[in-house]
């Protein structure tokens, strides 16, 4: 009864008597959710154009952010190295492009998986050599990104936002936004999602595979960049960000591997889930850190009824 | 390990971490082993006369990679430096057959200050236990009693190395009347502990101890500053007080404390020697000359100090140019860190004295409380030591416990407490 | 008329039902995707012992029809009766069970394992030796083995594709492909055979050789053949009866020279007759 | 019996397309083509026929330079679209220059809108939106049926409007020359004829040139106007379409034709082996 | 001429069936079980056995299993490392629980449980496949490496949350445990490994394996051949995180000694994952190909600056380590996306043909 009790009511008596912390349980959810959704949308990018599941996203961000803190620290200015940093993820795209894709076209997608598995270690280990190991801050004042935090009085407790975490929902909303419209308006955009369906197909008409995988990595890049900045400004940028891979695969899977939709709504419904699980039942009840497996156990179970996830395109199985 | 084939030489492998998730806190602890053994060489062309050679094998804080690297370099090794509470684990129930001492400063499990039980391993100056007893005795002005009816939530890493001092904190929570709240912080959210936080948030916890390591640290104190949890009740072990962890955060953290048995003392004797023979020849490792001042570099110093002075020991006891790894063991055993010898070694202040026996092989030397000051960590306290009291009884039965379940299990009854 | 030997050791299985007797009749069948009506109110039979032939448009639902047939989909309205039994839904490994056996629109065959190997899965059904006597690959296990692969062989040998036992079916033109895919359908054994477009994409030689053993099949092993195919003379030379779809709907149903002349058909599917 | 390779080009200049002697060779080891020349009239449609395997779609695929992605490559000879030889480019280069291939098995983006798979074949296109929409609309004349299912997913429309898809996607990037393989494959006969007239058309109003790969010889020996025939990698026949049909040889082994009329399949005899022309 | 093919006349399908049907495979493989069960032990050293030989021959088992689920019946699964952690703990609760059972039935029976776990997680594959099914098995992974760690009485409330193994001794000789000899632990793990392949390489080519395959190559006609998918599924499932879970418990009881829960987390999964891909999927052979390229190279590259007497910095060997690492992979998949087996299976022919092109 007591445990009937721990589950079904308890956790929402206390919502209800702290609504100020709940609140901020859900902002701070929300804000995690948004830079799951970011990662998850570099993974759908390239899944949708090449159906490349790319481990390497996870990397790239770590390899962006460092890029861009490593040029400063050298005396760049911020402003100046931010597209230096670009410039140089655009080099990536295009050497992951020769060297990775190109002589694997039209293998089967395991076999680009584990390259793009390749491609990490590599990244790794080039990275650790250029940028040395140790955490680095991120640039968050000279990127004119504000740092304070607005903390407001509300049901009589308090719920206090960062602006910088702000800075980063807003930001992250209109790169989507500027996503969306690139993928369905544009010529581009038509084609990206055509090489999703056809590799062959798509050469036939004249799209050329090479370009649009380079752009498609480049905006991988951006978006990881953009990424990379939003996390460093939490947390500083190291190695140890390229954990964060992880947390978008579940996102991927409930929201669909291929839509950008899929992506932000799931990064925002696992974001808050997971933090209102753990604090409401996973540190009371489960001994906590239950972040480690919701997200992925949330996705499947979603996932037994919809298989190619919420948003996903349906497989079409026919004989 | 060719180099160590030489009979003129001491071969001191490091299995060391300069890569993955922990780079940031390893490569500074590293650098300093690593000068400290080159000042020696250079300086004094050795330890009276034998060339020290020291030799890192990269583990990546890997316990799988630190299992290879035992057995890489374990053949003319004189010592093992397992660095990191997971491979310290694996490497000891080895260390009765290989008969290698294993040597980790301030980590690793806390029973093996029992020298009866675990006649190879070594903690000085002291062990998790130990920190745990100091930091609760500091923020209970010296009589644990004043905790009863606080709460104090542990922070850690979910790791063999996090949930070491729950064991202990267990029994004086329930001795003292504090209530403990350990809070696990995963691999994977080291970086994004927002949840933790709120949890800390919603409980309003007294005091916050952490036991982080790598990003975790920085992250955590983030976290904190975010939270407004007030600094000055929050407390981290000793590797939860890395100069760039806390360089991240800056101004925001002051106030933060960490407890330490090392600290830094910039304008040494020791500093300058290494300034002199080691940094400006180029022959360390270090990336620029700030990491010289920090807590992690010197205390780097001071593990190979600690670990010289027990080869030297052996070299005198035993009359040997280059002793072997039972000869060390003994070194181990008789350490004798007073301050004189640590003015001597031109390092007079900058670790807790100590002293090591047969049945004692951490020495509990104590440690001092430092202060980030918003630019560097300052000392704030005199000497504190730990309740040996209250730790001797689990530390006592921990050891027996372990004896059992891997017997047979030889203890030294020789030695007398 | 040809001077291939027999294959008698590959009869059709005994299902009961004398030659000429309705073998399957389809009640009404009704299907839908989301908006699309692929079959509406559908009712045929086919008799035991016949080639009967569906024809239609593209998209008319004759392959949605055989996929009702073996339960691949399942029909929201109407029945199948098998060999007396009536069924709405069922899963499809239960028809093979039962007896129904087919081949795919699209080479449907497992692109890996060698030719061999794919008309021995055929016989997966039939074998039933558990995994621990697998393991030791002993006794009743290869026993077992040895059984079904002398049966396999004959049809290998009826199909004339010895020389590609041991090649990877990947590797097969396109042509052999389709042979070792009857193949695999004929080691299940059926009393019934659904045939959806064997012959498309083949050359005229290929297909005279595929008629050829369809018939034989028909006519030494007594299996009666459901046949899905848009070469007309195909159709006409090869069925017994001939039923013609069109938007999901039955526009006709008899003999080929009947259904050849009826005016809707023309219409709907062969188009001004040369 | 007409000429074999090689004679085949007699007015160069009023070619757009000209292949001479090319040989492909799949996976380094697998010869397919072995010399193999053919050339097709500006305004022409020409005709390549063959039996299964014998490399009709590897010859349009070496024309229109798919073969990498298959790990085949033209390993001799050359290929000479609209007076330049056009071997190494790359495939958008080729489409850019007019020669576009609909490709066996009609390859629609199975998840994008009828409309969305007809604009991907505007990809190659310079001359803005509203060139492009008038051709779309062009498309639309030509194949109604696409017009009402402009807003299906591709991947659910049937297989006679994917391959008018298939078709109308190629007349977007306004092509000199389609290489068209295998248009009438599981079609039904209907289908067959509609398309081969929608060819046909296409040809007489908008002058393009087709290269047609068929196992349909009957069919496309009509619609044709000359025909190749391939077998096992080589030329072995070419001549005037009416000229293939009137040859024995290609009525037996192409059109079923027998001594009085089309044969049976019902009583086809049993060969083990068949005569070929070459082997 | 080595590998001439004329003269073996096969006259029944059952010696078309046998293991070899071509003669000097037996042979070699005669040669290279002589070589794995004296000459390797008469003259490796300590080091070879522990950081080489014996993590191979585990790591290669592991992989074995995997490509069971993944090389032969095509489920790709991310949660080997989890499933490895199953078998060692249970085995170490067998052990703990019952001190007199057997080491090889503890080891036997553990294999078991994960087998049970395995197939309980293989559910979902009925529904949810390639990618999808790919990272839902990662659910099991981290759900699994966290009740690891939950789970006090896993690991017999041991204050670290690490469990360790103790002295086992069978027929009066210590195989497992800190005072068991590197090369007892050798012939140990060698025995079981061969053991379980002999079963491994039947079952993959018999009625079970033909089901998996093809449900692999295509599930939909699998299922319209009358292939009962969820039996299939399941059965591959079960059968390969048995092996995986076998190989788990001796990853920890005849070579690491001790384990605690992370060391069963992702990157585990996907050294095993690496191991079977890139030996070669659907492959037996190529499990030992990819774990001596993966387990054994590293070893051996970074030992390369010390042997020749270069002083590296440790770091610097590590990252070059980990990009050459990095571009092998690319490399090896580009060169030969089948594997290393498929690599041998090429040279193989050509010895066959040899010296004849022909
Ligand atoms: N799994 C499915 N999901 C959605 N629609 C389907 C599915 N299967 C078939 N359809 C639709 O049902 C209709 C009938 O399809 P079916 O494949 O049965 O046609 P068909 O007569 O075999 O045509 P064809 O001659 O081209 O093979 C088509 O409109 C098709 O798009
Ligand atoms: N990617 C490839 N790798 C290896 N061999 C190939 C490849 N593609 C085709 N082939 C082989 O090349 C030969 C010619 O194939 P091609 O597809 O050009 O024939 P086709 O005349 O178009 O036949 P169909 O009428 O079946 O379409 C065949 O024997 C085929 O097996
Ligand atoms: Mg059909
Ligand atoms: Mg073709």
């Amino acid at each position: 009864m007591d445990f009937l009790n721990a589950i079904f009511v308890q956790p929402f008596a206390d919502m209800a008597a702290a609504p100020d912390f709940l609140l901020q349980v859900v902002w701070e959810g929300l804000v995690g959710g948004v830079l799951y959704a970011l990662i998850a949308l570099g993974f759908v990018l390239i899944y949708k154009s090449s159906r490349i599941f790319n481990f390497a996203q996870g990397i790239m961000v770590v390899f962006a952010a460092l890029t861009l803190v490593g040029l400063h620290e050298k005396g760049v200015p911020a402003l100046l190295a931010l597209p230096l940093t670009l410039l140089v993820m655009l080099v990536l795209a295009v050497a992951i492009e020769r060297a990775v894709l190109r002589p694997l076209v039209n293998q089967p997608d395991i076999i680009l998986f584990m390259a793009t598995i390749g491609i990490t270690l590599f990244l790794i280990g080039f990275g650790e050599i250029i940028f040395g190991g140790e955490n680095k801050v991120m640039i968050t004042r000279e990127l004119m990104i504000p740092t304070d935090s607005i903390t407001m009085d509300l049901f009589g407790g308090f719920v206090s936002i960062e602006e910088k975490d702000l800075t980063s929902v807003i930001g992250s909303v209109l790169l989507v936004a500027a996503l969306l419209l690139f993928l369905n308006r544009t010529k581009t955009g038509r084609a990206i999602r055509a090489l999703g369906d056809d590799h062959q197909a798509a050469l036939s008409v004249g799209i050329s595979l090479s370009t649009i995988w380079v752009v498609v990595w480049f905006i991988a890049g951006v978006i990881a960049l953009a990424t990379g900045i939003a996390w460093g400004a939490r947390a500083g940028v190291s190695f140890a960000l390229e954990v964060i891979a992880y947390k978008a695969l579940p996102v991927l899977m409930l929201g669909g591997l291929e839509s950008v939709m899929g992506a932000i709504i799931g990064g925002l419904a696992i974001g808050i889930l997971e933090k209102l699980f753990e604090v409401y039942w996973g540190q009371p009840l489960m001994g906590g850190n239950t972040e480690a497996w919701f997200a992925y156990v949330l996705a499947l179970i979603v996932l037994l009824f919809r298989p190619q996830g919420l948003f996903g395109e349906r497989i079409i199985e026919r004989v | 390990a060719p180099a160590s084939a030489q009979e003129d030489s001491i071969y001191i492998p490091n299995l060391s971490y300069r890569t993955g998730p922990f780079a940031a806190t390893g490569t500074p602890l590293m650098n300093g082993q690593r000068d400290y053994i080159t000042l020696l060489n250079e300086r004094d062309g050795g330890l009276n006369g034998t060339k020290l050679v020291y030799d890192e094998c990269e583990t990546g804080y890997n316990t799988e990679k630190g299992v290879e690297c035992y057995e890489r370099t374990k053949e003319n090794a004189v010592v093992t430096q397992p660095w990191s509470t997971g491979i310290t684990l694996q490497v000891l129930p080895k260390s009765n057959v290989d008969e290698i001492p294993i040597l980790a400063p301030g980590y690793g499990f806390s029973p093996m200050a029992n020298g009866k039980v675990f006649q190879w391993a070594f903690n000085p100056p002291s062990s998790y236990w130990d920190g745990a007893s100091m930091i609760l005795k500091h923020i209970s002005e010296g009589n644990l009693d004043n905790l009863n009816g606080k709460k104090i939530a542990l922070l850690h890493l979910d790791h063999p190395y996090g949930k070491e001092p729950i064991p202990l904190l267990e029994v004086l929570a329930e001795k003292h009347g504090f209530t403990l709240l350990p809070i696990p912080v995963g691999l994977t959210e080291m970086q994004n502990q927002s949840a933790q936080w709120l949890q800390i948030r919603r409980e309003r916890p007294d005091f916050v101890l952490m036991w982080g390591w790598g990003a975790m640290n920085a992250g955590a104190v983030t976290e904190a500053a975010k939270t407004r949890y007030p600094m000055d009740q929050f407390i981290g072990i000793w590797w939860s007080g890395h100069d760039g962890d806390l360089k991240l955060i800056g101004e925001e953290g002051k106030g933060y404390r960490s407890i330490s048995w090392s600290v830094p003392m910039p304008d040494s004797q020791l500093l300058q020697d290494v300034r002199e023979y080691v940094v400006e020849p180029g022959k360390s490792l270090i990336e620029n000359e700030s990491e010289l001042d920090s807590v992690f570099y010197q205390r780097g110093l001071m593990i190979s100090a600690i670990l010289v002075e027990a080869i030297r020991a052996a070299q005198e006891e035993f009359d040997a140019q280059a002793p072997d790894a039972t000869q060390v063991r003994w070194g181990l055993e008789n350490l004798n860190m007073d301050e004189a010898r640590l003015e001597e070694l031109g390092a007079a202040g900058m670790l807790v004295p100590f002293k090591t026996s047969c049945a004692d092989h951490t020495g509990h030397g104590g440690a001092w409380m430092l202060e980030w000051d918003g630019e560097k960590f300052v000392k704030v306290s005199d000497l504190i030591t730990p309740d040996r009291e209250a730790i001797e009884p689990l530390e006592e039965q921990e050891a027996q416990a372990y004896a059992e379940a891997n017997a047979p299990w030889p203890i030294n009854e020789e030695c007398n407490m | 008329m040809n001077q291939r030997p027999d294959h008698m050791m590959l009869t059709a299985r005994d299902d009961g039902i004398a030659k000429g007797d309705v073998l399957l009749e389809a009640r009404n069948i009704s299907l839908a995707f989301g908006g699309v009506k692929a079959l509406t109110e559908i009712s045929l039979n086919i008799l035991k012992g016949e080639i009967r032939a569906i024809i239609g448009p593209n998209g008319a639902g004759k392959t949605s029809m055989l996929n009702v047939i073996n339960g691949f989909y399942t029909p929201q309205q109407g029945s199948i009766v098998f060999r007396g039994r009536e069924r709405r839904a069922m899963k499809p490994h239960h028809a093979v069970g039962q007896g129904i056996a087919r081949t795919f629109q699209n080479v449907a065959l497992f692109k890996g394992m060698s030719t061999l190997d794919n008309i021995m899965a055929g016989r997966s059904v039939m074998m039933k030796r558990h995994i621990g006597w697998q393991m030791l690959w002993h006794g009743p296990a290869l026993k077992e083995e040895i059984a079904h692969r002398e049966k396999v062989e004959e049809i290998i040998d009826f199909l004339e594709i010895q020389h590609i036992r041991h090649t990877p079916v990947g590797k097969l033109p396109y042509g052999l492909q389709k042979r070792v895919e009857l193949g695999r359908a004929l080691a299940m054994e059926p009393s019934l055979l659904l045939l959806d477009e064997p012959m498309a994409g083949m050359n005229l030689e290929e297909k005279e050789d595929m008629s050829r053993f369809i018939i034989d099949v028909n006519q030494q092993r007594g299996t009666t053949i459901a046949l899905i195919e848009h070469d007309m003379g195909v159709v006409m030379d090869l069925s017994d009866r001939v039923a013609v779809l069109d938007y999901g709907k039955k526009i006709a149903d008899g003999t080929p020279d009947a259904v050849k002349n009826d005016q809707g058909v023309i219409d709907a599917y062969l188009g001004v007759p040369r | 019996m007409a000429t074999t390779a090689g004679a085949a080009a007699q007015q160069p200049a009023d070619q757009i397309l000209e292949v001479n002697n090319i040989e492909v060779i799949y996976d380094r080891v697998i010869l397919v083509l072995k010399g193999v020349s053919l050339s097709v009239p500006r305004g022409g449609i020409t005709a390549l026929l063959g039996a299964n395997g014998a490399g009709k779609t590897t010859t349009l695929k070496a024309i229109s330079n798919l073969l990498h992605a298959e790990r085949g490559e033209v390993t001799k000879g050359n290929i000479v679209f609209d007076g330049a030889q056009v071997q190494n480019l790359s495939p958008n280069d080729l489409v850019r220059r007019g020669c576009i291939q609909v490709m066996e098995g009609r390859h629609c983006f199975g998840h994008l809108s009828v409309e969305d798979n007809l604009l991907t074949g505007a990809f190659t296109r310079r001359d803005g939106q509203t060139a492009i929409r008038e051709d779309l609309e062009l498309v639309y004349t030509y194949f109604p049926r696409l017009k009402e299912r402009r807003t299906s997913q591709a991947g659910y429309t049937s297989g006679g409007e994917q391959q008018m898809t298939a078709i109308g996607r190629a007349l977007m990037s306004r092509p000199k020359m389609i290489l068209l393989d295998e248009p009438s494959m599981g079609l039904a006969p209907q289908l067959v004829e509609e398309i081969f007239e929608i060819v046909k058309q296409l040809n007489e109003e908008q002058g393009v040139s087709f290269l047609l790969a068929e196992q349909n010889t009957n069919v496309a020996l009509r619609y044709a106007k000359y025909g190749y025939i391939l077998e096992s990698g080589r030329i072995v026949l070419d001549g005037e379409a009416r000229a293939l049909r009137e040859n024995e040889d290609v009525k037996e082994f192409y059109l079923g034709i027998g001594g009085e009329g089309r044969r049976s399949f019902r009583n086809v005899k049993h060969y083990k082996r068949r005569k070929r022309w070459l082997s | 001429m080595l590998y001439r093919t004329a003269g073996q006349f096969k006259t029944s399908y059952a010696a078309d069936h046998a293991l070899f049907p071509v003669r000097q495979d037996a042979i070699l493989l005669g040669v290279v079980l002589v070589f794995a069960f004296v000459v390797f032990p008469l003259t490796a050293s300590e080091f070879a056995f522990r950081a080489l030989l014996i993590p191979v021959l585990i790591y290669a088992l592991a992989a074995l299993g995997l490509n069971i689920l993944t090389g032969y019946a095509g489920q790709l699964s991310l949660g080997t490392g989890a499933f490895m952690g199953v078998g060692a703990y249970a085995c170490y609760k067998l052990i703990t629980l019952f001190p007199e059972m057997n080491i090889v039935v503890a080891i036997a029976l553990s294999g078991f449980f994960s087998a049970s776990v395995g197939a309980l997680f293989g559910l979902p594959s009925l529904r949810i496949k390639g990618f999808y099914l790919a990272i839902a098995t990662l659910a099991a992974q981290f759900f699994l490496v966290w009740l690891f760690q939950k789970w006090a009485w896993l690991y017999n409330y041991s204050a670290s949350g690490a469990i360790h193994v103790p002295n086992i001794s069978m027929f009066g000789i210590t195989v497992a445990g800190p005072r068991a000899a590197a090369i007892t632990q050798y012939y140990f793990v060698l025995g079981i490994v061969c053991v379980v392949t002999f079963f491994a390489i039947n079952i993959t080519r018999g009625r079970v394996g033909r089901m998996w395959k093809a449900v692999r190559d295509m599930d939909i006609a699998a299922e319209l051949v009358g292939i009962n998918l969820m039996r299939a599924k399941l059965t591959a499932f079960f059968v390969s995180s048995y092996i995986v879970g076998i190989s788990g418990a001796l990853f920890v009881f005849l070579w690491r000694g001790a384990a605690e829960a992370n060391l069963f987390d992702i990157p585990l999964s996907f050294r095993v994952l690496f191991i079977a891909i890139i030996g070669g999927l659907g492959s037996i052979l190529g499990n030992y190909l990819g774990a001596i390229l993966i387990v054994a190279l590293p070893v051996i590259i970074s030992g390369v600056p010390a042997m020749l007497g270069i002083r590296v910095a440790s770091a610097t060997v590590e990252h070059l380590n980990v990009m050459i690492i990095g571009a092998l992979i690319i490399t090896f998949l580009i060169v030969e996306p089948h594997g290393l087996a498929r690599f041998w299976a090429v040279i193989r022919e050509k010895l066959i043909l040899w010296p004849f092109p022909h």
